[in-house]
C-alpha cells in the first residue's frame, strides 16, 4: 500500500503497488483479504501501467472495508486477482456515456482514464449520489475533458433525483449511444429497461461472492439462456454483463 | 518423510490433502493460483443426472469463522462434466474424486453408472445430503436405511473406490456410516456442512436465497472433529475427515481423531494456497510433535492408542 | 422504549434478555460485576434432584468463536439450592428460571415438584440434553417421545411457566419442539449446546476430561437461529432464542427470526457486562431499523410477515 | 499499560496502572481480555498500591499470550480481577519457603515483596527453571535478603534437577516450616508427596477456566471433601490451595 485518500465521508482510496493489479482491464475486480472469512470484492479506480499502481476506492460499510480503511502506510494487502470480466473498449466512431452511481462510480473512472484520449466525440459521465459531499471523482472526470453531469438524491448539488434523468436524455438524442453502467442494482435495472437490455450496455454488477473465481457458483445473477434464464457467475461472467445477457424484473 | 496414503480398492494419494468437493470447483477455475499437482486429490462439485439450476442468489453469507452457503447444488449435469470437464482433470497429476447426487436412488445409480465408464476418475464420493424427493424432502443423509439403498445402489454400478459423505444434521450419524459400511462403501467422509440461516437485518428477510443454508468453516471444527472420532471407532473402513480445516495443526487435530486423509474446502476461498502451504509444512510439524510417519498420527488420540484417560488421572485422580 | 416482554401464565419480563443457564451460576457470583436488575431475568445452573459430581477436568476448551465445555451438569442439588441460591435470588429484581436436569423421567418430576413448592421461582426451563439413564444414555432432548413423557411429568407437578430448552443434536428439532408443546410446555427454548470435541496435540488426547463437550458461542449462532425460526414457524408457543448471541444485532437477528425473548451465555464469560450493554442499546438499534416496538421486530423476517421473496425477486427475477 | 520487559527469552512482564488490581492479594490472578472467546487467567508478579501499578509475568505460548506480549505501550487492557483466593501471609515466628518453578516464579516474587519486611527469619526461595536463561526474578528474590536456591533441569545454572531436591533438604531442617508453591502440575504434586500435604503447605494451581468468578465450574481439580473427594473451582476457593485441601494420586 503505498497511498491513502479520502475522497468522501465515510469513503477511502487505496493505492497499491503491483504491477499485475496496475494491468488490469477496467471494470475487473481485486478479491481482498481483510477481516472474516470471506474476501472482499473491489474494483480498481485507477490502474496505471507505468507506476505499476492500482487503486480502489470503498466504502465503509462493514467489518472488512473498515479494517481495510484502516490499515496503515506500507501494508501489505493479501490480493487475488485481477478477477472477472472488465469493460469492453467503446467503438470510438460511436458516442459512449458513462453512468455511475455512489461506489460504482470509481470503475467507471478507470474505463474513462484508458479511453478518453482515443475517444473522437467528447464523452459524457452521469455521476449519482445521494448528497453533495458523496460525489466521487467530479473533478477527475471534468479534468479527462468529460461533459460531467451530476445528480444528487436530494438536490444539494446538479440535479435532484437519480442518473437515470439525465441518461433518458443523452439517449434520447443517442438512441444508438453505448452505455456503460455501474450501481446499486435498483439503478442498474432501470438503466437496462430505458436502455432496451442492448448489446452494448454494459453493466458492472455487484454480488455477494465465495472463491472470486469461479469454483463455488456463489455470486450468480439471473441471465438470459439460450434455453431460458440460467444462472451466470459475477466473478468470472462478469461483473461486467451487456444488457441483452441479463433478467431483470 | 513419505505422505503418501493408500486407501482401499487400490486407490493411492501422495498426500492426505484433498480438496473438498463444491470449493474448488472442476480444478481449471483455481489453476492459476494453485499448484494441483502438489494435492493428494481434488473432490470436484456435486454432479446430478441432469442439470440442476440451484438457488436464488444471495448464495454466500459470511457468520462468525464460518460461511454460510445455499448454492442449491448447482451443476451442469455429468455429462457434460465428461465431456467438458474431465479432459482437464485427466491431465492433471491428482486423484480426482467425483461427488454425486442426486433427488432419488436411481438418480444416484444413474451418475455413478457414466461417471464408472470414464477413464480419470479415481473415487466416488456419495453426498447423501439431498433432499429426498420420494420420501417427502428428508435428506438420504438423515436416516441410515436410504443412506444404505443409495450406497447399493452405486456399488452395484462400480468398482471404483467409494466413499459416503456423513450429513451431521442427523441424531444419527455413526449409525448412518455403520449402515452405509454394511451395504459396501469403502470410505466414510465427514463431514458435511450443518444447516444454519442467517438474517439480513437491514432488509428483515433471511439472508441468503434459499431461506437455509449449510454452514462449513473452523465454527464447525468442533463438530466435525467429535463425528470423525465416533466414526472411526465404529467403521472398519477408513475415514477421509473435514470441516473447518485451515491449518497444518487442524489437519494433526482429525488425523489424531482417526482420519486418514482430509479434504480442505471453505478456508480456500480465503487462502487458495493454504492446501499446499499445508502439505508442505506436515512433515515438519508431525516430526516435532514426536512422530515417525504419517501413519503412527492416524488415530493417535481414540481410546486405546491415545493416553487419555491415564494422563488425566495422573493430573487430578 | 418499553422492553418489556409479556410471556405465558403471567411471566412478565423488563426487557427481552435473560441470562443463560450454566453461565450465569446462581447470581451472587457475577453480581459484583453486573447490575443484576437491568436484566429481564436470569436462568441458572442445571438441578438435580440430588447433587451431580460433573466431569473430570479440562472441562473448557476453545474454538474458533466458539468454546466447548464439558461441566457434565455439576450442581449441589436442588435442596442446598432452595436453601442456600434461592434467598439471594429473591432479592434480587430480575425474573429467576430454574433450569431442572434428571436422568429418569421421575427426577425431572421431583426436581419440578420440589422448586414449585419454593417462592421466588417465576419460570422452569426443563433441559432435556441430559442422557436417559433408562433407554441407553441417548438425551432425552433426540427423541420426541422421550423428550414429551419428561414435560408431562413436570406439567404434572407445576402451575409456574414452563419451557422445554430444545437441543439441536438431533434430526427433528421442530417435532420435538411440537411434542413438548402437545405435552403441555408454555414456551421453548433454543438452543443447547452441539456435541462437539477437540484434540490437545501436544498431549495427543481429547482435549477434554469428558473427551466431548458442548459447543456453544458466535460459532453455533446460524445453527440456533435456523432451528429458531423453523420452531416459531411450528408451534404455537413463544420460543426464547439463544446461541451465540454476542451483539444486539445478534438479539435482532434472533427476535426477527421469531424469538419474543432471548438468552446469553458464552459471551458474559468475555464481557460480564455485555448483556447490561445490549439492554441498553436495545431501544435505539430497534428504533434505527425503523420499528415502533420490541413487539413489531419479533418474527418480522418469518414468511409471511418477512418481505423475503418479493424482494429477492425484485432483485433478479 | 504502563511498562513492558522481557526478563527472559519469550517471556513478559507489563506494568498496568489500576488502583484496585494493585490491591490484590499475591497469588490472586487478573482475568484479560486477549484474542479468542475467553479471558486469559495471569497471576500477579508485583502488586504497588503506592503507585497504583501491578504487574503481570507470563510465557508466550499461545495466540492470547502473544497478542497481549505484542501490546503497545499506553494501550488499555479489559482485566476482570482481582480474582481468587490467594496466599495467606505466613506466622512469622515460624520458618518459611517459597518454591516455583518457571512462571509459577512471579507469583511469589509478589508474597516475598509484602511478607519479608515481616519475617524474623530470612525466608528462602527455590526458584526452578529448565535452562539458565529462564530463571525469573533471581535478582529481585536476592535484593529482598532471601536466601536463593537455583535448579536447572539441564544444569546450566544452580543445581541439576528439579526444586525438589532443595525442598526436601529444607523441609528436613524445617520439619514444620511452611511452605508456598507455584508452578506445573508435576512439580505440585511431588511438593504435595514430600511435604505430607500439610494445612500450612499451600500451592497456587492452574486450571483451564471459562467465567473466572465461579459461575460455570470450568476451573475445578480434585479436593479432599468431608464426604470423599470432591471437585473445587480454581477461581473462586483457589487458585491458592493448601496441601490437605488436595487430592494428587
Ligand atoms: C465485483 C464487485 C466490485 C465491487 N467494487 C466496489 C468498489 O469499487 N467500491 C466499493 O465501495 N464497494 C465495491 N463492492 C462492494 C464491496 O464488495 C462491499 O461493500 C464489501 O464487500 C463490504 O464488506 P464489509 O466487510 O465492509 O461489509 P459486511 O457487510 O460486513 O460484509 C459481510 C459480507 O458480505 C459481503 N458484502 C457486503 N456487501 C456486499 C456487496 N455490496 N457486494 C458484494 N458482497 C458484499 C462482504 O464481501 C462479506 O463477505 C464491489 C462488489 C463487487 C461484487
Ligand atoms: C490462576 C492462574 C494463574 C496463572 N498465572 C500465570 C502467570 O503468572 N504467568 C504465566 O505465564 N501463565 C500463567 N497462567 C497460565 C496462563 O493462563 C496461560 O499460559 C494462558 O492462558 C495461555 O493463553 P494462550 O492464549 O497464550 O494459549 P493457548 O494455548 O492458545 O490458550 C488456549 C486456551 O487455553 C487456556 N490455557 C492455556 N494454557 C493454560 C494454563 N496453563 N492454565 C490455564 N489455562 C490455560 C487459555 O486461557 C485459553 O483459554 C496462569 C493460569 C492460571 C489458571
Ligand atoms: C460453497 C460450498 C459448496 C459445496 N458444495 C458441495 C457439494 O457439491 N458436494 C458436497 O458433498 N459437499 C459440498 N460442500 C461441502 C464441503 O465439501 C465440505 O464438506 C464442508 O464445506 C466442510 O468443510 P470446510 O469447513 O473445510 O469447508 C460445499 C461447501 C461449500 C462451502
Ligand atoms: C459452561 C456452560 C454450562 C452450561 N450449563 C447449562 C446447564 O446447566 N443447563 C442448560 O440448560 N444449559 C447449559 N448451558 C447451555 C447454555 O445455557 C446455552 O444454551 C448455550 O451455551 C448456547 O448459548 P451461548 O452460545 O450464548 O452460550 C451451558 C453452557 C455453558 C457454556
Ligand atoms: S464467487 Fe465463487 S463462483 Fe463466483
Ligand atoms: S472459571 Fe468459571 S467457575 Fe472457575
Amino acid at each position: 500500500m503505498v497511498k491513502r485518500q479520502v475522497p468522501a465521508p465515510g469513503h477511502v482510496e487505496l493505492w497499491v503497488h503491483s504491477p499485475v493489479l496496475a494491468g488490469a482491464t477496467p471494470g475487473q475486480f481485486a478479491h481482498v483479504v481483510t477481516q472474516g472469512t470471506l474476501r472482499r470484492p473491489i474494483s480498481f479506480s485507477r490502474l496505471d501501467v507505468d507506476t505499476g499502481n492500482a487503486a480502489m476506492l470503498f466504502q465503509v460499510v462493514g467489518v472488512g472495508t473498515r479494517w481495510l480503511a484502516n490499515q496503515e502506510m506500507g501494508a501489505v494487502l493479501d490480493i487475488l486477482g485481477p478477477l472477472g470480466r472488465g469493460f469492453p473498449v467503446p467503438d470510438a466512431r460511436r458516442p459512449w456515456c458513462l453512468v455511475g452511481g455512489g461506489v460504482g462510480i470509481p470503475p467507471l473512472f478507470a474505463a474513462a482514464s484508458q479511453w478518453t484520449s482515443a475517444a473522437r466525440m467528447t464523452p459524457t459521465a452521469i455521476l449519482g449520489a445521494r448528497t453533495e459531499s458523496l460525489v466521487l471523482l467530479e473533478e477527475e472526470f471534468r479534468q479527462l475533458g468529460h461533459v460531467v453531469w451530476i445528480t444528487t438524491d436530494d438536490g444539494s448539488r446538479g440535479m435532484k433525483g437519480t442518473v437515470i434523468g439525465p441518461l433518458a436524455r443523452w439517449l434520447a438524442k443517442n438512441p444508438q449511444g453505448q452505455v456503460y453502467a455501474c450501481g446499486p442494482t435498483a439503478m442498474l435495472r432501470a438503466v437496462g429497461a430505458i436502455s432496451g437490455q442492448r448489446d452494448d450496455v454494459w453493466m458492472a454488477l455487484e454480488q455477494r461472492m465465495g472463491c472470486g473465481v469461479g469454483a463455488c457458483l456463489a455470486c450468480v445473477v439471473l441471465g438470459n439462456g439460450p434455453e431460458g434464464p440460467d444462472y451466470r457467475r459475477v466473478c468470472t461472467e462478469g461483473p461486467v454483463f451487456s444488457g441483452e445477457e441479463l433478467i431483470f424484473p | 518423510m513419505n505422505l503418501a496414503v493408500s486407501l482401499p480398492r487400490g486407490l493411492k494419494l501422495k498426500n492426505p490433502i484433498i480438496a473438498a468437493s463444491g470449493t474448488f470447483g472442476f480444478g481449471p477455475e483455481y489453476a492459476s493460483f494453485v499448484d494441483m499437482s502438489v494435492l493428494g486429490g481434488i473432490s470436484v462439485k456435486g454432479l446430478s443426472p441432469d442439470p440442476w439450476p440451484g438457488n436464488p442468489p444471495p448464495r454466500v453469507w459470511e457468520t462468525p469463522m464460518g460461511i454460510l452457503n445455499s448454492i442449491g447444488l448447482q451443476n451442469h449435469g455429468v455429462e457434460v462434466f465428461c465431456q467438458q470437464d474431465l479432459p482437464f482433470l485427466r491431465e492433471t497429476d491428482t486423484r480426482v474424486v467425483a461427488n454425486i447426487i442426486g433427488h432419488t436412488v436411481d438418480e444416484y445409480r444413474q451418475v455413478a453408472a457414466r461417471l464408472s465408464r470414464e477413464p480419470g476418475i479415481d473415487a466416488l464420493e456419495v453426498n447423501i445430503s439431498c433432499p429426498n424427493i420420494k420420501e417427502g424432502g428428508m435428506s438420504f443423509g438423515q436416516n441410515p436405511d436410504q443412506a444404505a439403498q443409495v450406497m447399493a445402489a452405486v456399488r452395484f454400478e462400480t468398482d471404483l473406490p467409494v466413499m459416503v459423505k456423513i450429513s451431521p444434521n442427523t441424531t444419527y450419524p455413526v449409525e448412518i456410516a455403520e449402515a452405509v459400511e454394511d451395504a459396501g462403501a469403502d470410505m466414510i467422509s465427514a463431514i458435511n456442512t450443518l444447516v444454519g440461516m442467517a438474517i439480513d437485518v437491514k432488509h428483515r428477510r433471511p439472508a441468503l436465497g434459499g431461506v437455509t443454508g449449510g454452514l462449513s468453516g473452523p465454527a464447525i471444527k468442533p463438530i466435525a472433529l467429535r463425528i470423525v472420532y465416533e466414526v472411526a471407532q465404529t467403521v472398519k473402513i477408513p475415514v477421509v475427515g473435514m470441516g473447518g480445516i485451515s491449518s497444518t495443526m487442524d489437519v494433526v487435530e482429525f488425523l489424531m481423531a482417526g482420519a486418514a486423509a482430509v479434504m480442505v474446502g471453505t478456508i480456500t476461498f480465503q487462502y487458495p494456497r493454504r492446501m499446499q502451504e499445508i502439505v508442505a509444512e506436515l512433515p515438519e510439524v508431525i516430526t516435532e510433535l514426536g512422530f515417525d510417519c504419517l501413519q503412527d498420527v492416524v488415530g493417535s488420540a481414540l481410546p486405546g492408542r491415545s493416553n487419555a484417560s491415564s494422563m488425566m488421572e495422573a493430573e487430578y485422580e
